[in-house]
């Protein structure tokens, strides 16, 4: 008997202690007062994808703080709860799970990187809450649970080669890093290209690690490919650190914009921020958003963030735009809704429209991606775009890639009747999976 | 309950003690309603098991540096390759709910267009050689890589570096996707271990009675075969390795031992790991990672084993706070931990709490 | 015939004279603001014609995206972004004009084809100006893009020009634009021209040759052979290239691996701050370039000893302040010197940002020097070769030479002995490894000309450098020398047949394979007490 | 294992023509030397003359360039490693005392005991009454008796000292070398150690190592003074100091 009371107090003595250490974290967000709606941010901002992803977190403050302004939602003020999950995965998984069941967040922001996507998806899709992802990915899903308000490959990738091939480019180099969105990307790509009538021997694919910073061996080898006088572009899925090695040597081995244009889906102007742009001149980028949009929106946006952050030379960039769309297109979904009870809010947000910053209107799919123009740019010299070429429609997002073998036959329709991420058109049936 | 006394000591026996009733209670308050006063939250359950996981791959390392003076810097290498034998074996129990409905390739292999599974796959059907794989992978590296080193005496910083190296290869080796491991995003999305979900409270509970349990265990059973003669070699292995061997110990049969011995504990946390945080990635296998577990058994301790699992879950606690509430100063306040454990209190928590 | 294409040029100059005004360039200018792509070469040929001095600044600032539209009056100005805010200046003379919003003003839309316009425009302008090296790159550009005028105006330059290499290059030239022509009989003679050409344009307008249908058989295959000649040569230079950027990467090593060489090499302190150390280096560069804000060359040069100043007193502090309690505890060392890189690195991030930072190449480090056609060797790699050989022999005859490194070499064999002879050993200690910390900041200095240069910018190379130092032998400079240059070149040529990534990989196995049965290196210090 | 030593011309090592090398410093040169069995013999000679070196190619713990070395007939000592030469029979005692300071005397003893080393009887291992027995007779030996539980970082350096040649002792060696012995004792423990050491031979044979010359000459009677890697003479001490050659050896050093 004695044991057992001392064990008892024992353990409910750590529970207790691990309890108000969890609680002093978020003893600021647990104010009461008037029924707020918790609005979630689950981006880094430690280690290593801080560098993309702080700007992420501003941006959905900005947001909140703009909402509020305006009066709410429902008559509600909005409240942010801010989580570092600090750019590790499984963080992301106990981060998300803290923000549902702790906080009771109704809605999320948050993600950058495809595995911090995938590690949260279980935890959305078991607590039934709402992920807005703003990043460009290599598509091949959609969940209930998840917004993707980010360019699919279709968005990004296909119009770039598109554009590319109207300028004459005969040979195509896929150069990417050795992960999951440019291996996918690639993947569509060499399909396309195939479907296109583009010759194997015209596509030289090449993958290097997180990171790579020796690209003497692989730009000679690009050369190499593009000295046949035949046309030549590289479509790059560089990511990250690696792209300023990747066009330094570029340009030092005198591949120009000119000779060997580069089109990149993952360097927009935060990323040149960091970069020495002279020699990059010329080079191009695939987005939905440039900052430098000639539009009336945007310059409102540009400015409010400007004034926001404090620093006149910060720059804004596609996935800003993604969260900036995707929060008015949750707002106005739980004022259709009345409430902000996910099942409502995802019956409620398919067909909502809110404007873009490029000046046309941005759809939600039935397939929880949206619809937005695509917009291909050319580096400047002072680390902003010139857009070159605009698709005259938006495009709809596509979750199932119609050049991939395995996802040729799939579509997500997550409205009445079909409710289904996954059904498959030939043999007319929800794949098991994501059906609730 | 006679057999709890084995530790001779208190601090042993509060130790089993404490994992034994975390085991009972901590599952039986989960099912409390989460706002009552002994209420936990599925989020503070898994959380709590987490830790349990560090804390099982910090006695790992404590019982290689803290007893045979061995420093691997790579002992987070094992651990992750203990989480993706489990995680292929949650891989396969998916079976035909994956998105795309294959009964025989995971997601990520039908998306990039394998057309079988590969060879190292097979098996991993069946739990039975799930689990012998997590013991059976972490042990075989451990010793070849143990033989080859300790044969031709690397050791100190040597086989530091060189662990860290090993974990740095298998990193880039595992962000391949051509390895067939899922790359970067590694492998997630579990649905089921052993036929139940994962996603209920019960499994839940269970997974976290189980990780306790058998730490409490893996903590007796390593006292009790450091009591014996094979722990004083050791310890004197440690402290004068060239005594050791001229007393005609071969030291490499014994330093390999308590490699091979540790590595399988590690590999026991990482497949303990992965089903309560739902993923299993190349980023485990990042230095870091293996750096920051030589601080939790240097914060706690090193040389007793309960001392490095206090410092486990002391530092993971610290970070779920500091990134939380200060995550500019968690880098600062993990490097100041270093630098004061190594100059202030070379013994670690248990240090002071033996000289106070 | 290049009789008659001077006199239509001369024509071409003399109406360039006679007719535009002052004030029809300026409108000539303000059309740039609302032109469509096919009226935009008139009116381009139009300013150029005017042959005003500013023409070539203008030229330059619309290709860099520099012209905007000003909306208030629809005229055409130059301006650059400052914050919110645009400053703008008259394109042609460059007078100020005051400040412009972000909506007052529209860049006037630039893309590759206008900059290539741009480029042969003024190419075709400076054929007969400047040195023959900016005549060479004049008739490269033109031959790059040609257009309908290209090849009489080479055909007119060729007459005049006196110097050997470039007539040279103008005859290619004209070979290589008289390929793309009608005339059966023009190729046939411009053919042997361009045998032994390994360049780009050659071979592209020898490939386009050999698949046009409306040319004889025996000049296709002519085109063909000298193809199959020129790929031939391209070959070998790809192997001497692959050597280059093998020894490149061995210099890469070497300057990451040298500082450590020295702390821990000839100290045996364990300095898992070594990376962070080159990251501070790095950054010195990138601050002494924000100081110098107009000459990024005298920066970078600047930099070296700013970088070792400013590493090597980190270093003094932290060997003064951690690693001299740790002497002897050489795992120990290794933590808390872990704990230092956490602290530097969150530190950097702090003060700077997480975000990475712009280091400039400097014009003299840009581009590449061609030593043969086909085997160009960039200057920046090339300076960072020679540099690194430079910091090695300077460490060498330090350590050889000097008094400190008497003491450094007599404290790390006999600390005991060498006090009792007066060496101030705590001295010797602090001021090696302040020299091992400086090292690093310099090789920092050099990193930031090829990498990033952001808080991680350390973690990248620490691994790298202690198996460089390890895998040299530990305590033998000259072994990390021979290491660092044996992995570079292995690993590159390694790296076509598998990858980057397994060559990575083959390469760190190999090494933890070679390690395991010679724990010493490949150069040990054999010494009594054996070593370990 | 030891049955296999052999000395049945009365010789238990024998070197012959040993040479070593450390970057072009000669340690070793050409030396030949053989101990008897049961013999207690010291080596002397001034500093860097290779009387470790020497210890150090006899235990396995370095590689000669050339040579040969032999334990009693038939056992070749180049062709071992260290434990394994331990375990045929050879025992050392290094210059610093070393023993493991965090375990107990006892336990200390108890590691060294002559019986299985492998790790898997270590996990199974528990002492016999035989070995009980052994244990506190060698407590007795080494005089540390009263100290049997004091962790062996506790005990004065002659103390250490001892329990390492207690520890020597347990392994039953036939041969024991040791590097010397009594460097920072009191006189009375420098006159116990010679004790010790005396009352080892002739069930064992002894090599010592010494600069001490009044503890040489109480305890040896041949002496091998060495010089440049070399034997420079053997003979009785009496002979040793009467010799012109090892005084001018000597010269400058003090002895």
């Amino acid at each position: 008997m004695r044991s057992r009371s001392t064990l008892r107090i024992l353990v409910s003595r750590i529970a207790a202690l691990a309890i108000t250490a969890l609680a002093f974290l978020t003893s600021s967000t647990m104010a009461q007062t008037g029924e707020p709606i918790r609005v979630g941010v689950l981006h880094s901002v430690s280690g290593t994808m801080a560098i993309s992803e702080t700007t992420l977190k501003d941006t959905v403050l900005m947001l909140v703080e703009q909402q509020n302004a305006r009066g709410g939602l429902l008559g509600r003020p909005l409240e942010a709860v801010v989580v570092d999950p600090a750019s590790d995965w499984p963080l992301f998984a106990e981060k998300a799970r803290e923000l549902l069941v702790r906080d009771q967040v109704d809605v999320v922001f948050g993600c950058w990187t495809s595995v911090s996507r995938k590690s949260v998806l279980p935890v959305f899709e078991e607590l039934d809450g709402l992920l807005f992802y703003p990043v460009q990915y290599e598509g091949e899903e959609s969940s209930k649970n998840v917004f993707y308000t980010g360019a699919a490959p279709n968005q990004q990738a296909i119009p770039a080669v598109d554009y590319l091939m109207a300028q004459g480019i005969e040979r195509w180099v896929l150069a990417g890093t050795d992960y999951v969105y440019p291996r996918t990307t690639n993947k569509i790509l060499q399909a396309y290209l195939a479907s296109k009538g583009v010759a194997e021997d015209d596509i030289f694919v090449s993958y290097t690690p997180f990171g790579h910073s020796d690209w003497q061996s692989i730009v000679a080898e690009i050369k190499r490919f593009g000295g046949t006088g035949r046309a030549t572009a590289v479509v790059s899925t560089v990511n990250g650190d690696a792209n300023v090695p990747f066009y330094k040597e570029l340009a030092n081995q005198g591949v120009n914009a000119s000779d060997i244009p580069v089109v990149a889906f993952s360097v927009g102007e935060e990323e040149l921020s960091g970069i020495d742009t002279a020699p990059l001149v010329g080079h191009l980028a695939a987005w939905n958003y440039f900052m430098s949009v000639e539009s009336d929106a945007n310059y409102d946006f540009i400015d409010a963030w400007l004034a926001y952050i404090g620093d006149e030379d910060r720059v804004t960039n596609d996935p800003m735009e993604a969260h900036y769309i995707g929060f008015n297109m949750w707002a106005k979904a739980v004022e259709k809704a009345g409430t902000t009870a996910a099942p409502a809010v995802q019956d409620a947000i398919i067909g909502v429209s809110v404007p873009n910053l490029s000046g046309g209107m941005a759809t939600m799919l039935p397939n929880h991606h949206i619809s937005k123009p695509v917009l291909i740019g050319e580096i400047l010299d002072d680390g902003q775009f010139q857009v070159v070429f605009e698709t005259p429609e938006p495009i709809e997002g596509d979750a199932w890639s119609d050049y991939l073998p395995g996802s040729r036959d799939l579509q997500a329709d997550w409205t009445a009747p079909r409710h289904c991420g996954n059904y498959h058109t030939v043999e007319q049936r929800c794949l098991a999976g994501d059906t609730d | 309950m006679k057999w709890i006394a084995i530790p001779p000591d208190r601090a042993g026996r509060v130790t089993v003690l404490v994992l034994v009733a975390a085991a009972v209670l901590v599952p039986l308050a989960s099912f409390l309603p989460a706002d009552s006063a002994l209420g936990l939250s599925s989020y503070t359950v898994s959380l709590l098991g987490k830790y349990l996981c560090f804390a099982m791959l910090a006695l790992a390392l404590d019982l290689i540096w803290g007893y045979a003076g061995l420093l691997s810097l790579g002992h987070g290498a094992f651990f992750a390759l203990g989480g993706y034998a489990m995680g292929m074996y949650l891989m396969r129990q998916i079976g035909d709910r994956g998105v795309y409905g294959n009964p025989e390739l995971p997601d990520f292999m039908v998306f990039l267009d394998w057309q079988s599974l590969p060879w190292y796959w097979w098996g991993f059907d069946s739990v039975y050689f799930a689990l012998a794989m997590v013991l059976l992978i972490p042990g075989i590296l451990a010793l070849v890589f143990g033989w080859l080193a300790f044969r031709s005496r690397v050791s100190g910083v040597y086989f530091s570096i060189m662990t860290q190296s090993l974990t740095f290869a298998l990193m880039l080796a595992f962000f391949r996707n051509e390895m067939g491991f899922g790359g970067n995003n590694g492998l997630t999305d579990f649905k089921d271990i052993v036929g139940v979900s994962l996603q209920s409270p019960q499994t839940r509970a269970g997974l976290f009675a189980v990780t306790a349990l058998l730490l409490a265990l893996i903590y007796l059973g390593c006292r009790v075969l450091l009591e014996t003669r094979l722990g004083r070699v050791l310890i004197a292995l440690r402290d004068d390795e060239a005594r050791v061997r001229f007393l005609g110990y071969s030291v490499a049969s014994f330093k390999l031992v308590v490699f091979v011995l540790s590595a399988m504990i590690a590999g026991v946390a990482g497949a303990l790991y992965v089903p309560q945080v739902g993923i299993i990635n190349p980023g485990e296998f990042q230095p870091l990672n293996s750096i920051e577990i030589a601080i939790w058994v240097a914060v706690g301790g090193r040389g007793t084993l309960h001392g490095a699992m206090l410092g486990a879950l002391v530092i993971a606690l610290a970070e779920t706070i500091l990134t939380g509430s200060l995550p500019e100063l968690w880098l600062f306040a993990l490097g100041g931990v270093f630098l004061a454990v190594t100059l202030f209190l070379p013994r670690g928590l248990m240090g002071l709490r033996s000289t106070s | 015939m290049p009789l008659r294409s001077f006199a239509f040029w001369l024509g071409l100059l003399l109406c360039a004279l006679a007719l535009p005004t002052a004030a029809s360039l300026r409108d000539d200018i303000n059309r740039l603001g609302d032109v469509s792509n096919d009226t935009r070469g008139e009116v381009l040929q139009d300013i150029l014609a005017s042959d005003h001095p500013g023409v070539e600044a203008l030229f330059d600032a619309y290709g860099r995206g520099a012209l905007y539209l000003d909306r208030r009056n629809g005229t055409v100005v130059q301006g650059e972004r400052k914050g919110a805010r645009y400053e703008l200046r008259d394109p042609l003379t460059g007078d100020e004009l005051g400040v412009a919003g972000r909506r007052d003003v529209r860049r006037l839309r630039v893309d590759n084809n206008l900059r290539e316009e741009l480029d042969t425009l003024l190419a075709l302008r400076q054929l007969g100006t400047g040195d023959p090296d900016a005549r060479v790159a004049a008739i490269r550009a033109v031959v790059a893009a040609p257009t309908s005028g290209s090849a009489a105006a080479l055909q007119a330059r060729i007459a005049q020009e006196a110097d050997l290499t470039v007539r040279e290059e103008l005859e290619v030239a004209i070979g290589v634009l008289a390929l793309a022509g009608e005339d059966i009989d023009v190729i046939r003679r411009s053919l042997p021209l361009l045998a032994g050409r390994t360049d780009i344009i050659t071979r592209g307008a020898l490939a386009t040759l050999s698949q046009r249908a409306d040319v004889p058989k025996e000049l296709k295959r002519q085109a063909q052979k000298l193809m199959t000649r020129a790929e031939e040569k391209l070959r070998w230079l790809a192997r001497i290239e692959a050597l280059f950027f093998g020894l490149s990467l061995g210099s890469v090593l070497l300057l990451s691996a040298i500082g450590l060489a020295i702390t821990f090499g000839v100290m045996g302190v364990i300095n898992m701050a070594h990376g962070e150390l080159i990251m501070l280096g790095a950054y010195t560069t990138w601050v002494l370039q924000q100081v110098l804000p107009g000459s990024p060359g005298l920066a970078l040069v600047l930099a070296i000893p700013a970088a070792f100043l400013v590493s090597g007193l980190v270093g003094l502090v932290i060997e003064r302040s951690v690693i001299r309690f740790l002497y002897g505890r050489p795992l120990e060392t290794l933590l808390a010197t872990f704990g230092v890189s956490l602290v530097l690195q969150q530190a950097v991030r702090s003060i700077f940002s997480p975000l990475n930072r712009s280091v400039v190449t400097p014009s003299w480090l840009s581009g590449s020097w061609e030593l043969l056609p086909g085997l160009a060797l960039t200057y920046n790699r090339l300076a960072i070769l020679v540099f690194s050989l430079a910091v090695f022999a300077a460490l060498l005859a330090l350590m050889r030479y000097t008094r400190l490194g008497l003491q450094v070499r007599a404290v790390s064999q006999n600390r005991a002995m060498a006090r009792a002879l007066g060496v101030r050993s705590h001295r010797v200690d602090a001021l090696t490894f302040a020299l091992g910390s400086g090292v690093a900041g310099v090789a920092g200095v050099a990193l930031s000309q090829l990498t990033n240069v952001g808080p991680n910018l350390g973690q990248s190379y620490i691994i790298d450098s202690f198996l460089v130092v390890v895998f040299g032998g530990v305590g033998n400079l000259w072994g990390t020398l021979v290491a660092a240059f044996s992995l570079g070149v292995f690993s590159k040529l390694l790296e076509p047949a598998t990858g980057a990534v397994l060559a990575k990989i083959l390469v760190l196995l190999g090494l933890i394979l070679f390690l395991q049965s010679r724990p010493q290196g490949l150069f040990p210090r054999r010494g009594r007490d054996g070593g370990t | 294992m030891s049955s296999v030593l052999d000395t049945d011309h009365g010789v238990i090592l024998y070197l012959e023509n040993l040479s070593v090398s450390f970057s072009g410093f000669k340690a070793l040169n050409e030396l030949t030397l053989s101990v008897d069995d049961g013999e207690l013999r010291c080596l002397i000679g001034p500093n860097g003359a290779g009387k470790t070196t020497l210890m150090d190619v006899i235990t396995g713990r370095t590689r000669p360039d050339s040579g040969r070395a032999y334990l009693g007939q038939r056992i070749d000592l180049l062709q071992e490693d260290e434990a394994t030469i331990a375990r045929l029979g050879i025992g050392r005692k290094f210059q610093k005392p070393s023993v493991f300071p965090c375990l107990s005397v006892r336990e200390n003893l108890g590691l060294s005991i002559a019986g299985n080393r492998s790790p898997w009887q270590a996990m199974r291992y528990r002492a016999s009454a035989a070995e009980r027995e052994r244990l506190d007779e060698l407590l007795v030996t080494s005089g540390l008796a009263d100290e049997r539980d004091r962790a062996a970082a506790d005990l004065s350096h002659g103390q250490k000292q001892w329990l390492e040649i207690g520890m020597l002792l347990a392994q039953e060696p036939r041969l024991l070398l040791i590097d010397e012995p009594v460097a920072g004792m009191t006189p009375q423990e420098v006159e116990r150690t010679a004790q010790l050491l005396r009352s080892l031979v002739p069930e064992r044979s002894v090599v010592v190592v010494e600069h001490d010359m009044a503890f040489v000459r109480s305890i040896a009677r041949r002496v091998t003074v060495l010089h440049e890697g070399a034997v420079l003479m053997e003979g009785s001490m009496d002979d040793v100091q009467a010799d012109a050659r090892v005084r001018e050896v000597y010269l400058g050093e003090s002895c």
